[in-house]
């Protein structure tokens, strides 16, 4: 087995099929400690499948993942939380009737128990990094989508994850939200490992440490953002029809 | 009669300590909100009416009773004034419906002891109303007075307020109609009853009483209180029966007569039925021809009998009954004669006990019971038109004649009347020896 | 919690108190009975107004207090306070078992599951009348509705024991929506995936929900046995189970005050209205369709929404 | 009885409330499979169409009509009075909540307690027959080994009525008609898609909402129409609708929730069932079982024993 010790998560030949319709095909996936890691494909790629087998909002068809040196294919998703992953959905999924303060609140309680001053200053420390310290009172079903998402992953660095999934973070944002949120990942990506999905390619491009491409729902091609740019295949699979 | 506890002046309201609380409180400045409500304490004098509180099954499955039995009990309540009222005072009549909901009867008996200040209460029916409500009538020192053919009062699980003086229970009910059950109808019996309380009384009763008199019951079949459809339970009656005995009570009746005409069709055995299974249902309905020949209990002859007297016929009047049983002004609305009956002599003895106690306000309560407790012989008569009964102090309970009638042409037209003594059975309890 | 929800919570509960000096006898009762009832609403509140559970079943929790309590003192003649906790552990126990099946199945399936469940054991009721006297029902001895020297059956006591009872349920309920826990549940009632997915364990938070919900109900019912005197049939039946529905929709779902109110006014309400007319409950279904159409939060939930924002 | 024409009868008896108990839990299953809500107020429409059946009978009396003549009026105006009114309330209440499932519960347990109470008021709180245009006695024949082979004879009690044989074939005429409406009829395949998904049927320009009021009336119609057969044999009773419901809510899960035949299939079973298991078990024995099987379908098996997993 390939644990080494850098590796935070890994998973082989990992594979989900509905009905038949095979959406993830044995996909051997490993993401490095502190890492920056991007996956990208186009639409229909199987991408937020496979990373609901990660977190265990889907049960796999075939394969395993390894979380931390363990296997935690059959734990349940709240448990792969609390052994330190974290996940901010692609459809904003904040508790709409609660306050941000709550809503963050909720993210760092499970962690932090019944400290409740601890709590206070996680929440704090969250809000402001996200910039949303102003809205701590403001119900979350209030918010523009921007600061929803936003609020989202103030949620997610409120639980502390050592490992932090995050899909489609940019969706909806304004340019300059995009830009402050490029800031804040770097500045997380020295305290955490981050698996990113992302549609935007100058997103990826200037962030990812490592990419990793899906198709069909297969591995197409792994590498720095260079070596991505370079593949003609995914230039063929994606880039291409990006472009055009 | 036992009086061992001495008359306490027992308010029946409030604790003595919570009422000294209000009292201090009432004459603080404050407190002067409460005062026009203690106003109608103290001045409960005699000019005020005597109130009697009735719970009615004006809803839920009690509802035809509950009409009948407030009908009964307003014709009454006007003789009883025409005659000049209780200790001459004008007795007032305070309904409230009960839903034939044991909870909401003993919140209703509350509104009587507290809000309404009723003198007493009375008038329930159903058994496990009557089950729930007894309990709070013995905390609120209510006398309760029910009107229900339960075996519950006699058997002594309900207390001393709770009594029964107007209806015979199902108990010598049954002892009355067996012997003409097996000497007349037929030795094997079948009996079909609701299998709920009202009905084992009848259960657990009647077998008893068939052996008694020479039979045996061949099959019990127990038929659930919301069941709607019959026809599937009547095969379990064994073949070699030769009489059907039934008893059914609920909006369904009528359906379950009829079921049964539809099952035996032209050979049908002998059938002996309480009248509980058609009361308040016309016996001309479509579908229960066959029941012409078929022997019904009464508690009292729904159809004006030839030979009636006048204090029947004066009843009757009172009450609004033609001579089929059914309201005057509606002869589609049939009346509930075989248990109505008990509130109109109820109320009058009521009206006896008071008279004989001496009643003046609610603080008589208690010499009240001792008083209705006392009597023993209760002739028949304008104020007892079901016939001549007797009253045990002891069980509270009344035994009163039943009638025997047999279905011809429509009519139930009485056969044999048994009379009270025949009825009677040991005591099962001894409530005069309980506290109040 | 803050000073002003120990101030509102506690002023309701001394009012509370006073009123049994200054209340009319039949409004004493009255309130004796309220109270007792809002804690068998306040246990229905926080599986539906805190978690989100619509339970149409709660009335078998009700009355597995109510018939544990009532069958100890009838056949066994376990005094007032041991079987009023024979009562709690049978509504514990159901409702672990209830839930540990009703669970698996959410939203429209569970309300259904937990009214075939309360309905079957409605029907329990039924069919053991040889211990449970059917609908008839059991009148509990005098002897056994005495808590020591106190006479369960005195108007006094039984309203100072409502009281009591009403007090801790009100303020456990307070204290436990205000706990980390208590905040867990409403996260789930909002969005069960998301709290999920921040590691809370849902189907144990909501077992737990549900079993405080079911012995809260089920010490109503125990109380309700001992202090009224009656253990009946018709208490476990479904309507009892829209009751609490209806009171807490009343009042005010997912809010500690709600219960309360509601019971309390669909109490008076129904009271005035069975003076006018016999189809009281006539009032009952007007109250619901106009509070889904209009006030879907209730009495205390619109001061909420208007007045006072951080309301428990 | 012997054992033979005991099963026969209870079969008999078992495929009348089979009859009634599959057209009104169509009726419900038909609202849940397009609208996607629960209308707990169901029984009530049930109930109602047999008071009104007793009101129309009523009537009709007036005018001198015969026994016939006052139940056909009744079948046909019943249902369509029944119709209207809830069609009035998916408009009134329904619509306004925007179908949200949970809150339709609560909104038609108000709706339930409404229709009943009103029927209180208006109606009385007595049970009240209604004559059966046809009622004749029909005993029937049984076989057995006899000292001369097989022979036929009419074992006692076995019998039935024309009119209870009636309701056994109206209501298969009515759902075969049914069944064909909704795949061959316009109106059905309208009510088909929508059923598919709302969304997507708006775009098509079908109106929703209209669809949504004619399928609520629809579903109710069909649960008067139950009540009108019935009343003949058991009686208009304001009460009626409780248990009726819980009967209806045990068939269309067990059919499988918003699935026709299933449903049909369901009540097949389950009003058979009822009839045969009485021969065996005390019918409250029988209930509690009923119960807590369906509770525990609802658990194990969501989609009913009849559906197929979609969702």
């Amino acid at each position: 087995m390939k644990h080494e010790t850098d590796v935070i998560l890994s998973t082989e030949g990992l594979g989900k099929s509905f009905d038949g319709l095979r959406a993830n095909h044995d996909i051997d996936f490993t993401l490095r400690k502190t890492q920056v890691h991007a996956l990208i494909g186009p639409n229909g790629a199987g991408k937020t499948t496979f990373v609901s087998m990660l977190i265990g909002r889907l049960e796999p068809t075939d394969g395993a993942i390894w979380f931390d040196g363990r296997n935690v294919t059959q734990m349940p998703a709240h448990k792969r939380v609390a052994a330190g992953m974290g996940y901010t959905f692609q459809i904003t999924s904040v508790f709409a009737r609660l306050s941000c303060h709550e809503n963050v609140a909720l993210a760092a309680r499970r962690k932090q128990g019944g400290d409740a001053a601890k709590v206070e200053q996680v929440v704090a420390d969250a809000l402001s990094r996200v910039g949303l310290a102003d809205r701590t009172a403001d119900v979350a079903g209030d918010l523009s989508y921007g600061h929803q998402r936003l609020l989202e992953i103030a949620m997610g660095l409120a639980s502390a994850p050592r490992l932090l999934i995050l899909d489609e973070p940019t969706q909806g944002l304004a340019e300059s939200e995009i830009t402050a949120f490029k800031a804040l990942i770097r500045e997380l990506s020295a305290e955490t490992t981050i698996l990113l999905i992302e549609h935007n390619m100058s997103v990826v491009m200037e962030l990812a440490d490592e990419i990793t491409v899906l198709n069909f729902g297969e591995v197409l091609a792994r590498g720095t953002a260079a070596e991505i740019h370079a593949n003609p295949a995914v230039q063929a699979a994606y880039l291409g029809t990006e472009a055009s | 009669m036992t009086e061992t506890t001495s008359k306490t002046k027992t308010s029946g309201l409030i604790q003595p300590t919570r009422r000294g609380a209000l009292k201090t409180l009432a004459m603080g400045a404050g407190a002067a909100a409460t005062m026009p409500l203690w106003a109608r304490y103290t001045s409960a004098q005699s000019a005020e009416p005597i109130r009697i509180g009735f719970g009615k099954h004006a809803t839920g499955i009690g509802a035809a009773y509950g009409r009948w039995y407030e009908r009964t009990s307003v014709a009454a309540i006007e003789k009883i004034n025409g005659e000049g009222g209780i200790n001459g005072r004008p007795v007032e009549l305070v309904t409230e419906d009960d839903g034939t909901d044991p909870r909401r009867a003993a919140e209703v008996l509350e509104k009587f002891a507290n809000q309404s200040n009723c003198d007493v209460a009375f008038g329930t029916l159903f058994s496990h109303v009557v089950v729930g409500a007894a309990p709070r009538a013995g905390e609120l020192k209510l006398p309760y007075f029910v009107c229900s053919e339960g075996h519950h009062v006699a058997s002594g699980m309900l207390n001393r307020w709770t009594m029964q003086p107007g209806i015979t229970d199902v108990k010598s009910q049954i002892s009355a109609m067996a012997p003409f059950i097996t000497d007349v109808l037929g030795k094997k019996v079948t009996m079909i009853y609701p299998d709920y309380a009202f009905g084992y009384d009848h259960r657990d009763n009647l077998a008893p009483a068939i052996e008694a008199a020479g039979g045996e019951i061949v099959g019990s079949i127990a038929i659930p209180p919301t069941e709607t459809s019959f026809t599937k339970y009547f095969p379990q009656i064994p073949r070699d029966t030769e009489v059907i005995y039934h008893v059914m009570i609920g909006p369904a009746v009528l359906t379950f007569v009829k079921e049964m005409g539809e099952f035996f069709g032209p050979s049908r055995p002998e059938i002996f039925g309480f009248i509980d299974s058609l009361e308040a249902t016309d016996l001309t309905s479509p579908g229960l021809e066959f029941l012409d020949g078929t022997y019904f209990w009464e508690g009292m002859p729904r159809y004006l009998q030839d030979d009636a007297p006048d204090y029947v016929t004066a009843y009757r009047d009172a009450v609004g009954l033609d001579a089929n049983g059914a309201s005057v002004s509606d002869p589609s609305d049939v009346s509930t004669s075989a248990h109505m009956f008990s509130c109109w002599e109820t109320l009058h003895v009521i009206k006896a006990g008071m008279e004989a106690a001496g009643y003046q306000s609610t603080e008589d309560r208690q010499a009240l019971i001792e008083a209705v407790e006392a009597m023993t012989l209760m002739e028949a008569g304008p104020a007892h038109p079901g016939g001549t009964k007797m009253f045990n102090g002891k069980t509270h309970q009344v035994f009163g004649p039943q009638y025997i009638s047999k279905v011809e042409g429509g009519k139930l037209v009485v056969q044999k009347t048994v009379d009270y003594e025949e009825t009677m059975y040991p005591d099962e309890v001894d409530y005069t020896s309980m506290s109040f | 919690m803050t000073r002003r929800d120990l101030t509102l919570h506690l002023g309701l509960i001394a009012g509370l108190f006073a009123l049994h000096f200054l209340l009319p006898a039949y409004h004493h009762g009255v309130f004796a009975r309220v109270m007792v009832l809002a804690v068998y609403a306040i246990g229905y509140n926080i599986a539906f107004g805190y978690t989100g559970l619509l339970s149409l079943g709660h009335a078998m929790f009700f009355g597995a207090g109510m018939y544990g309590v009532g069958l100890a003192s009838y056949h066994f003649a376990i005094p007032a306070l041991p079987a009023w906790i024979i009562g709690l552990g049978c509504g514990a126990l159901l409702a672990l078992v209830v839930g540990l099946l009703a669970l698996r199945t959410e939203g429209v399936s569970f309300m259904i599951v937990t009214l075939m469940f309360a309905q079957a054991a409605y029907l329990v009721i039924l069919y053991y009348s040889e211990y449970t006297r059917g609908d008839d029902g059991l009148v509990i001895p005098g002897d056994m509705r005495a808590i020591g020297s106190w006479d369960l059956s005195d108007e006094g006591t039984r309203y100072l024991l409502a009281w009591a009872l009403f007090s801790i349920a009100l303020m456990l309920s307070l204290w436990l929506v205000r706990h980390p826990f208590g905040r867990v549940l409403v996260a789930l009632r909002e969005n069960e995936e998301r709290a999920r997915l921040l590691g809370y364990d849902t189907g144990g938070r909501k077992l737990a929900a549900l079993v405080i919900s079911g012995t809260i109900s089920a010490a109503a019912g125990g109380a309700y046995a001992t202090m009224f005197g009656y253990v009946g049939a018709s208490f476990a039946g479904v309507q009892y189970s829209i009751f609490a529905l209806l009171w807490v929709l009343l009042g005010g779902a997912g809010t500690v005050l709600g219960p309360f109110v509601g019971v309390l006014f669909m109490t008076y309400l129904n009271d005035v209205a069975s003076g006018v007319t016999e189809a009281y409950m006539l009032i009952a279904g007007v109250v619901l369709v106009l509070l889904t159409l209009f006030a879907p939060q209730g009495i205390v939930g619109e001061i909420r929404r208007r007045f006072w924002k951080d309301l428990p | 009885m012997e054992f033979g024409p005991y099963l026969m009868l209870a079969m008999l008896e078992g495929a009348v409330l089979a009859a009634v108990l599959a057209l009104m839990a169509s009726g419900l299953s038909l609202v849940f499979g397009v609208m996607r809500v629960v209308n707990v107020a169901h029984g009530e429409f049930y109930m109602l169409g047999a008071v009104m059946a007793w009101v129309v009978t009523q009537f009709m009396m007036g005018l001198g009509g015969g026994p016939a003549v006052n139940f056909i009026a009744a079948a046909v105006l019943a249902p369509l009075i029944v119709g209207s009114i809830a069609a009035a309330a998916d408009v009134v209440i329904l619509k306004r909540l925007n179908y949200d499932p949970e809150r339709v519960i609560v909104a038609t347990i108000g709706l339930l307690y409404i229709i009943q109470q009103a029927a209180l008021m208006g109606y009385g709180p007595d049970a009240k027959p209604v004559v059966a245009p046809f009622n004749e006695r029909i005993a029937l024949p049984w076989v057995a080994w006899g000292e001369n082979g097989l022979e036929m004879y009419y074992p006692w009690g076995l019998s039935t009525t024309s009119y209870k044989l009636f309701v056994i074939v109206a209501a298969v005429v009515i759902l075969a008609g049914l069944r064909l409406f909704m795949t061959r009829s316009r109106a059905g395949l309208v009510m088909r898609a929508t059923q598919l998904d709302g969304e997507m049927a708006t775009a098509f320009g079908i109106p929703v909402e209209r669809v949504y009021a004619i399928v609520f009336g629809a579903g109710a119609a069909l649960a008067a129409l139950a009540g009108v057969l019935i009343v003949p044999i058991q009686q208009a009773h304001y009460l009626m609708g409780g248990d009726a419901l819980l009967l209806s809510f045990i068939v269309v899960i067990i059919g499988g929730l918003g699935s026709l035949a299933g449903t049909v299939v369901a009540a097949v079973l389950i009003g058979m069932s009822d009839g045969i298991i009485s021969v065996f078990f005390t019918p409250t024995l029988a209930k509690i079982i009923a119960t807590l099987a369906v509770a525990l379908v609802l658990v194990f098996r969501p989609q009913g024993l009849f559906g197929v997993k979609n969702r």
